[in-house]
């Protein structure tokens, strides 16, 4: 069993931004220092450091290796790299504490959509036999996604438009948000046209550059470098099979097997952010981890990945927008996800307290 | 299309993406510098470190470095290392000849500039150690146009080569720390 | 407030379409272009490469799943399980049957239809999976889930899954 | 909390090729997979995580490729994760696969790593898709002459060190590149790339996959077969360019080696450590990698290749695999070092067993020797 007092202690993130001028790398290199300034910790204290970002949404092989130069790596450092988000990085760098010879470790995602098509680009990320050469963007699929679930009876095109007003009220004071209205309204948003019907377009997330990382330290160590550290009771990633048509899309199995993996037992949860990129994929979220969409639960507090989508960091940044809230004491249990692949394809979960 | 076993196993798949990003605020003034024959570097506030073009931030340090930081090195160095390189067919590669891929640490730079042309010597006779000036490339030929964030093409679309100057080469010392 | 949903647009709107901006000026930034193309040849192995085979010659095929399932499109390894299903290839269709539906309105270059088009799941008649492509309908309002569609091939085929360039509805 | 130990009970490569033109992706990785779970006496039902890793995802055109992999690698309702440390990420996969069962997170875990180079081309991928190409021999070509000139090695140690691996490679039923007739005349009359590299120092272009099986110390009892136990593994990466770098002997190397030392509790690699399997991509990184981790002292690496102990029968044998020189799908190279030193200590390498292996070393290096993966197997259980 893995330990359970490991806990994020430092964190910080950049705003979601339609368009950074800074590159990639210089993105993380404030944010990165930030983190570790939070955490109070010097940078060559850090036991291991593991990023994740992708390549060809940075445009080119070996786009990674820039990164590293956020990381402080030299003299060198023990570190890893995963082409995933964020969120993957972290679980990485929980597992390496785990062993009991480090007792910090640095995480941090980060991606520039704004350079790229990213309807081209994640079309790229599809089975190149069958589906890539259709080029099924992201939204087109999403939007069998939603007809699924509308014909499933399951949700209506009104809930949907609730998810993003909640989305964008929520938004409306978080000052990371991209995309955010203290007053957007149903009826409005269910009057705009259709872009992939029955999706419209505040059905989508925005396109979005940022970069975030944390800093997670071992028991009394957390507990010296942080009065209240989100201790990260149960971390788990499930994956399911490719194909949209061989699995059912109008639920996602993998995040609820990933919530039980880890320990999520469904009892009663403060925050819950979750990395629903297009607004079906709440419900569907909120339904395979047994909440309710109006339930005692605050249903990404963030305005979440609707408000701002940095690909490669928003699952991350679900991670630290709990965290936030249980460091801050406004939350005492907090669940986050992150997900990857077309369709929820692959899921994480990752489970926070307070103590 | 033959009805072969073999080519029925096969698909083609030309992919494209292509990428429009902002160059960087320090990448922006090295090339307006280079469009007026000056070479911009930054000087690390902290360990005095200078990078040629400027990264806007040290990498040693892990410090931002900003305009302010920012000077001027003059256009002759000293070549500290190289590759003369036969030219491998592949898509979109237009080398046919073997070139020089030279690295160059500028005078008053920590860093060094790569993938630089070197004339004014055979590539047999090409050496470590030499030192070289800019040959810069007529006013209105010059573009910064392949610059990238990542990296990519920095001088070459302004500078045309560093042609070697004939001085005595300098010492091991200066160059030894800067191979690549 | 800018959206993904903006079908071509690339890099917000500072980028141009085509090339880079040259500026003289000191103030105004410039665009990098990046360029990334390769022309991909992919082997295809006995599964994949016989349903393009089939599509050559206006045929569908799946492959049987270990839980007696008719996989399509045909898949190598069971996507449960993972065990391997040989070369189990069962003929299925013409005709299937539209699953769910989406409608593009303003289609991409890289899209298979160069008029609005539905991406849908369709499940081929004698298949209990469904598989992505395009549905040319005409129009949003001829789409429902359940309707009868039946597939078009391309008349030169180029060995790649556009050679089912599209299913139409049945009349 | 006590860690697990951790063995290698099973591992599986593909016959590595030019073009792998027979199989798909995912048939490519399956025949790795299958065969590695095959010598673990396992089905993928047994496997509770797969970690994937191969280099960049141009290389062959998808992005993040795991993820359309997900269902043929058997990892449905399973965790994937995926590892990309440039050239070592075949031997940062299988240490992050070791992590998972170390931490006893995960008791059987997967890993593999692949790279099927024919269906784009790994030049074009090098160069970020621009003409104007060097290649990774050209960039590390000044980094040999640096080393040939303080060391004073004579040429021939090049030549030596592929023929050497080739003639290994022969007796490796899975090398891409066989040639049990290559003379030190032959390669030094092959063209020259980049000076001081020869077209028979330099490794090929590869399709194929490797695969490893890890457990704890109870799936290791399951097995009728020996395992191979890690004593140690680390990975260390540093800035890839900087002032004050030596790119011939990279820190992170040394750091990574001697922290592999400390683990397994050695203090002289060279007669401790039975056999290595090294990552080596051009000839000269032979001598350059024993110098620079710490096996062979300065000057001294190249007069182990002299000497011939580095042979399949020498004193210290490196690559008796035929190594990276004769087989190179860039994901899976990394890897193969990690499987090739698993099965010597187990005793299952065949032809090209190192009579009375129990301790072996594995490296991976990558990106501009900047990246350093490497683990330290023997044939008996840590105490």
């Amino acid at each position: 069993m893995p330990a359970t007092d490991i806990a994020i202690v430092g964190y910080a993130q950049t705003p979601s931004l339609r368009d950074a001028n800074p590159s990639e790398v210089q993105l993380l290199v404030p944010t990165v220092a930030a983190a570790i300034e939070m955490a109070g910790i010097g940078r060559r204290e850090i036991g291991f450091t593991c990023a994740g970002s992708c390549d060809y949404l940075t445009g080119g092989p070996f786009a990674f290796v820039s990164n590293l130069e956020a990381a402080g790596a030299w003299p060198p450092i023990s570190e890893s790299h995963v082409e995933a988000d964020g969120a993957w990085a972290m679980y990485e760098a929980w597992m390496r504490l785990q062993e009991g010879d480090i007792d910090t470790a640095l995480a941090f995602g980060s991606g520039k959509s704004s350079p790229s098509n990213p309807s081209e680009v994640w079309a790229q990320q599809l089975d190149p036999y069958y589906l890539a050469p259709l080029a099924p963007d992201p939204i087109s699929l999403a939007g069998i996604q939603a007809r699924a679930l509308l014909d499933s009876g399951k949700a209506t095109e009104r809930d949907f438009a609730q998810v993003v007003a909640n989305s964008r009220h929520n938004a409306a004071s978080n000052p990371n948000a991209q995309l955010k209205d203290a007053g957007a309204s149903v009826d409005a948003l269910l009057a705009e046209p259709y872009l992939r019907n029955p999706l419209r377009k505040h059905d989508c997330p925005p396109i979005s550059d940022g970069a975030v990382a944390v800093v997670m330290a071992r028991g009394d160590r957390a507990r010296s470098l942080c009065e209240r550290p989100a201790w990260i009771r149960g971390f788990d990633h499930r994956v399911e099979a490719h194909q949209p048509g061989v699995r059912d899309i109008r639920s996602s199995s993998s995040t609820a097997l990933a919530a039980r993996k880890a320990g999520y037992d469904g009892g009663p949860l403060d925050v819950v952010e979750l990395s629903s990129t297009f607004s079906p994929q709440e419900l569907i979220l909120l339904e395979s981890l047994g909440l309710a969409p109006d339930g005692p639960t605050k249903v990404n507090p963030s305005g979440g990945a609707l408000a701002g989508n940095p690909i490669m960091a928003v699952g991350l940044v679900r991670i630290v927008e709990a965290a936030a809230r249980i460091i801050d004491g406004s939350a005492n249990r907090a669940l986050a996800h992150a997900t990857s692949g077309p369709l929820l394809q692959q899921n994480l979960v990752c489970l926070l307290e307070g103590e | 299309m033959t009805d072969t076993a073999k080519e029925d196993l096969v698909m083609e798949h030309l992919v494209t993406l292509t990428y429009h990003e902002r160059l960087t605020d320090n990448l922006n003034r090295f090339a307006d510098g280079l469009l007026e024959e000056r070479i911009i570097g930054a000087k690390c506030p902290s360990c005095g470190r200078v990078f040629v073009p400027s990264k806007g931030y040290c990498s040693l340090c892990v410090v931002p470095t900003t305009e302010a930081d920012e000077i001027e090195v003059p256009d002759t160095g000293i070549v500290t290392g190289f590759t003369i390189v036969t030219p491998v067919a592949y898509y979109g590669q237009t080398k046919t000849e073997p070139f020089v891929y030279a690295s160059v640490r500028l005078d008053g730079a920590d860093s060094t500039i790569g993938g630089q042309d070197v004339t004014g010597v055979p590539q047999s006779e090409l050496r470590a150690g030499m030192r070289v000036k800019a040959k810069w490339k007529p006013r209105e030929e010059r573009s910064v146009d392949g610059m990238t964030n990542r990296g990519w093409s920095g001088v070459d679309g302004v500078v045309e080569s560093f042609e070697v100057t004939g001085e005595p080469d300098a010492p091991l010392d200066e160059y030894k720390d800067h191979l690549f | 407030m800018e959206f993904a949903g903006e079908i071509g647009q690339v890099g917000g709107s500072f980028a141009p379409e085509t090339g880079v901006c040259s500026h003289s000026s000191v103030s105004e930034p410039r665009i990098t272009t990046t360029k990334l193309e390769f022309p991909y040849s992919r082997t295809l192995g006995p599964v994949v490469g016989a349903f393009l085979a089939g599509l050559r010659e206006g045929k569908l095929l799946g492959i049987r799943g270990k839980d007696g399932r008719v996989l399509a499109p045909p898949l190598e390894y069971d996507p449960e399980t993972g065990e391997s299903l040989g070369t189990d290839m069962v003929a299925i269709g013409p005709e299937g049957t539209v699953v769910a539906w989406t409608w593009v309105d303003a289609p991409s270059p890289k899209h298979p239809l160069d008029h609005p088009f539905s991406f849908a799941l369709v499940k081929p008649d004698g298949a209990d999976t469904a598989m992505v492509g395009a549905v040319d309908a005409g129009s949003a309002e001829a789409m429902s889930s359940g309707m009868r569609v039946r597939p078009r091939f391309a008349k030169e085929p180029h060995n790649v899954i556009t050679d089912l360039e599209a299913w139409e509805p049945v009349a | 909390m006590s860690n697990e130990k951790c063995a290698i009970v099973g591992v599986g490569q593909t016959h590595f090729k030019k073009r792998r033109d027979d199989v798909s992706i995912a048939g490519l990785l399956r025949e790795a997979i299958d065969r590695a779970l095959e010598d673990a006496e396992l089905t993928i039902r047994d496997i509770d995580a797969v970690v994937i890793g191969k280099a960049p995802d141009a290389f062959e055109g998808i992005v993040m490729p795991e993820i359309f992999l997900a269902d043929a690698v058997g990892a449905t309702n399973k965790p994937l994760l995926r590892v990309h440390t440039a050239g070592s990420v075949g031997g940062s996969t299988c240490i992050v696969g070791a992590h998972h069962v170390i931490t006893g997170i995960h008791d059987t875990v997967l890993a593999v790593s692949w790279e099927k180079q024919s269906e784009g081309n790994a030049q074009w991928g090098l160069a970020g898709g621009r003409s104007g190409g060097i290649g990774a021999g050209g960039a590390f070509a000044p980094w040999m002459r640096a080393y040939i000139q303080e060391s004073g090695a004579p040429d021939y140690i090049g030549w030596m060190v592929a023929v050497k691996d080739r003639r290994n490679a022969a007796k490796n039923p899975y090398a891409h590149l066989k040639m049990p007739d290559i003379t030190l005349e032959k390669v030094k009359e092959s063209p020259m790339l980049w000076d001081p590299i020869r077209f028979q120092e330099s490794c090929p272009s590869s399709d194929g996959a490797c695969a490893v099986v890890l457990t704890n110390e109870a799936g290791a009892r399951r097995s009728s077969k020996p395992a191979a136990w890690f004593h140690a593994l680390s990975v260390k990466s540093e800035l890839s360019t900087f002032p004050g770098r030596n790119p011939v002997k990279p820190q992170a190397g040394v750091e990574c080696a001697h922290d592999v030392y400390r683990q397994a509790g050695i203090t002289t690699p060279l007669s401790e450590i039975d056999m290595a399997e090294l990552y080596v991509p051009f000839s000269w990184y032979e001598p350059m990698w024993l110098e620079g981790h710490d096996i062979a002292g300065p000057g001294e690496g190249w007069k182990l290749v002299d000497t011939g102990a580095t042979d399949l029968g020498g004193s210290f044998p490196v690559n008796p695999s035929g190594g990276v020189l004769s087989t190179n799908a860039i994901g899976a190279s990394g890897m193969v070092r990690f499987a090739e030193a698993a099965l010597q200590v187990r005793g299952l390498a065949g032809e090209h067993q190192v009579d009375g292996c129990r301790t072996a070393l594995a490296q991976a290096y990558g990106g501009a020797a900047n990246y350093f993966a490497m683990g330290l197997l023997r044939s008996d259980p840590p105490a």
